[in-house]
């Protein structure tokens, strides 16, 4: 009852979010000035460096074009998810899973890269951030779909393996502009991280595939 | 010196209800300081009095597992509007405050 | 290991889980039924209020080389008048020809009336456990005079209009190690990071709910925080560099957040988990 | 949550910060405190260490003690609960935190038309018990409630 008015109040006054057409293409002007504000009004702190304002092929196309760029063009979608793809480093050895348990510890930390974490600290996977994952972890965010059985219902074959390595990797590759951090492209995580990560979703020993 | 703290008192009834919110650290002594690494000392309230007039309503002993800046709640019987509210603690290094609030109709 | 408060990532503003909960399981809707109850059992009672109490106490008390209280400070509704002055904000103000928040216009009051050396408020601004700031008490007392009423910033001047413009672009720059910019997070409806629910700041229900209950007692820190702070925290998340206190960035974005609040009702200051 | 996990299950230093503050001689009862702090109680490292502590022995489970609490805390540093006793001749109520380092949070004296009814905001550590025990008329009644405490923001 109360979720249905808050429901009806949230269409009539406020559900309305902003036009998705591409905000910075709109007026280049304005957008030109904006960046020009960011890149004068932050200060490098700890291991955060300046240059991570600096936008690279595919943040200054999800930027450009509002999350939705056009598939053709030399930064449209086709060709730059092609090159994403290409960048992908893969395991030397062909093998594709590590350690669930390892992967369980990582996916539960949400450490890393902030101006508070330290050089050399190790990283964490952030995935409760976004992901259910064990159905134990009550404490599970919801930007990402739910990873619940990920392994049981795409089953523990080589492909899949590959794909869910890949996926990442750098999601950029499979869907330009996800919400999904590229963990390997940007070296937040070391190709043995995600083996574990790729475990802990696969292996049917995984608390993710139980019930 | 401490800070003071805010009282709220009103009563319905002969029942007067009394909250206080007191300005506290409240540390456990285990806490590590972010920056030097170095623990926190101990510095938490142990004892909280309060007297309505002049007659001990409550006298409570308090250690390091309340929260900071504290806060406590409680009804007295037979109070009535215009009577005050005393409310004194004493912590761990011998600091201590008074501070006071007239019981207001509820 | 070292001890860090924990913060919250991009769970930058907390909201009643009842209006957000999605379907998604018993044991999902039990757990924020339960964190709903113990929200409810904490209302009252906030901390602020000692900041709050503290802040009025430094408007009033004469200091600085030119030994002056805050009381002829302009914020935008006449010197000295703070009842209301905070739902109007960010604005534009005539004597610095420029768009201020709340914490850029008392710096601005405390150099000009008081004498102080702005470096000196703006070099370490945030609380911390044993280095309480006076500008941080005046936040909260500011924007306590302004609860109950209707966020309303006035967005006529074309500054202001330029500056809730380049907010919204500032809101959608995705760049860093993650990827992230504040969209990310919030620009969605129903999401949560862990079990942190987020606003969609894009609606005006979002935006009433967040910018509405902020400044904030945090209980994770123990602290009063305030809207400089809360975006600072916000780009650390995102894994940027640090923004410089009271810099034209901040100003933007908390113009767009009021912007997209304005006609709700300001509720603050609040008390987040 | 960490913090606060880290916090309280962290390091043993409290003792001995609080034996120097002792030894410092600044915990002189105050005129106003009727009772010494009961440093025995409140530094006891377990939950039966506290009880004896406390002088609590034979406790009675009753249904009229209550606490009223949340079953899921979202931020252990600071958990609201309301504790109460309908036993007849309460004159003294006291909470514990079975798993928090020193288990003892508070124990209220009522006197004076003082109704057995506190509510106050405690940390814990991590998901516990809250046990609570009232004295009436020199006999002691108790009841207990588990509180979870969930890991809330990303850690970060």
């Amino acid at each position: 009852m109360k979720n249905a008015t808050m429901l009806s109040l949230w269409l009539a006054v406020g559900f309305a979010a902003l036009p998705p057409s591409a905000i910075a293409a709109d007026d280049p002007a304005l957008e030109k000035k904006a960046v020009e504000m960011i890149k004068r009004d932050f200060k490098e702190k700890g291991i955060a460096k300046l240059d991570r304002l600096n936008l690279d092929a595919v943040q200054a196309a999800c930027v450009k074009y509002s999350d939705k760029p056009p598939h053709e063009g030399s930064d449209g979608l086709d060709t730059l998810e092609k090159q994403q793809m290409a960048a992908i480093k893969w395991p030397a050895d062909g093998k594709f899973m590590g350690d669930w348990k390892k992967g369980e510890v990582l996916a539960q930390s949400g450490r890393g890269m902030t101006w508070r974490d330290k050089p050399g600290d190790p990283n964490g996977g952030n995935c409760y951030n976004c992901h259910q994952l064990k159905p134990q972890e009550l404490a599970y965010g919801t930007i990402g779909p739910s990873l619940l059985q990920y392994g049981k219902i795409r089953g523990n074959t080589p492909e899949t393996q590959k794909y869910t390595y890949g996926k990442i990797y750098n999601a950029k590759a499979y869907n330009l502009c996800s919400n999904m951090p590229r963990f390997g492209h940007f070296g937040v995580l070391t190709e043995e991280q995600i083996k574990d990560l790729v475990a802990l979703l696969l292996d049917p020993e995984s608390p993710v595939n139980k019930k | 010196m401490a800070d003071p703290m805010k009282i709220r008192a009103t009563v319905q009834g002969d029942v007067a209800e009394i909250r206080v919110l007191v300005n506290h650290a409240m540390e456990t002594g285990q806490r590590k300081d972010a920056k030097t690494g170095e623990l926190v000392p101990a510095h938490f309230i142990q004892s909280l009095v309060a007297k309505l007039g002049d007659k001990t309503v409550l006298d409570a002993q308090i250690g390091p597992s309340v929260s900071r800046n504290p806060v406590f709640g409680f009804k007295v019987k037979g109070a009535k509007a215009g009577e005050k509210v005393v409310i004194t603690w004493k912590d761990n290094k011998g600091d201590t405050r008074t501070d006071e609030a007239t019981i207001s109709a509820g | 290991m070292s001890f860090k408060p924990l913060m919250l990532a991009a769970a930058l503003f907390a909201l009643p889980i009842a209006v957000f909960a999605q379907g998604g399981g018993e044991a999902k809707d039990n757990t924020m039924a339960e964190i709903e109850k113990y929200r409810e059992m904490l209302a009252g009672d906030n901390p602020a209020e000692l900041y709050e109490a503290k802040g009025e106490e430094i408007w009033k008390r004469k200091a600085g080389p030119k030994d002056a209280s805050l009381e002829k400070c302009d914020l935008g509704l006449g010197p000295g008048v703070v009842k209301g002055a905070y739902a109007q904000m960010p604005r534009y103000f005539a004597d610095v020809n420029r768009v201020q928040d709340l914490e850029s216009r008392l710096v601005h009051c405390m150099v000009t009336l008081q004498g102080f050396k702005a470096e000196d408020l703006t070099k370490e601004p945030f609380d911390t456990d044993d280095r309480k700031t006076d500008l941080n008490a005046l936040v909260a007392y500011v924007v306590g005079a302004s609860k109950g009423m209707t966020i309303n910033p006035p967005l006529k001047h074309p500054q202001e209009k330029e500056m809730a413009e380049l907010g919204k672009r500032i809101f959608f720059y995705r760049a860093g190690p993650y990827d992230f910019s504040c969209a990310t997070c919030h620009a969605e409806n129903g999401r949560r990071i862990r079990l942190q629910d987020l606003p969609n700041l894009t609606t005006h229900i979002g935006s009433q709910r967040a910018y509405g209950s902020w400044p904030a007692y945090r209980i994770s820190e123990g602290l009063f925080r305030s809207m400089q702070w809360r975006i600072n925290d916000c780009f650390r998340q995102q894994r940027f560099p640090e923004p410089q206190f009271g810099s034209d960035t901040v100003t933007a974005l908390l113009l767009f957040l009021a912007s997209n609040a304005a006609g709700g009702k300001y509720d603050g200051p609040g008390f987040k988990r | 949550m960490d913090k606060l996990r880290r916090m309280l299950l962290k390091g043993t230093g409290a003792s001995g910060a609080l034996a120097a503050a002792l030894a410092a001689g600044v915990l002189k009862p105050g005129q106003v405190f009727a009772a010494d702090w009961n440093k025995a109680a409140f530094d006891a490292k377990d939950i039966d260490g506290a009880l004896k502590g406390a002088g609590v022995s034979g406790a009675a489970d009753s249904k009229d003690v209550t606490i009223k609490a949340p079953d899921i805390a979202e931020n252990g540093a600071v958990v609201p609960i309301e504790v109460a006793s309908n036993v007849p001749k309460t004159q003294q109520i006291m909470v514990f935190i079975e798993k928090n380092p020193t288990p003892l949070a508070a124990s209220f004296d009522l006197q004076n038309g003082t109704e057995p009814s506190v509510s106050l905001r405690v940390k814990m550590g991590q998901t516990s018990n809250i046990k609570v025990v009232a004295k009436a008329d020199g006999k002691f009644y108790t009841t207990a409630k588990e509180v979870k405490v969930t890991i809330g923001g990303c850690g970060g």
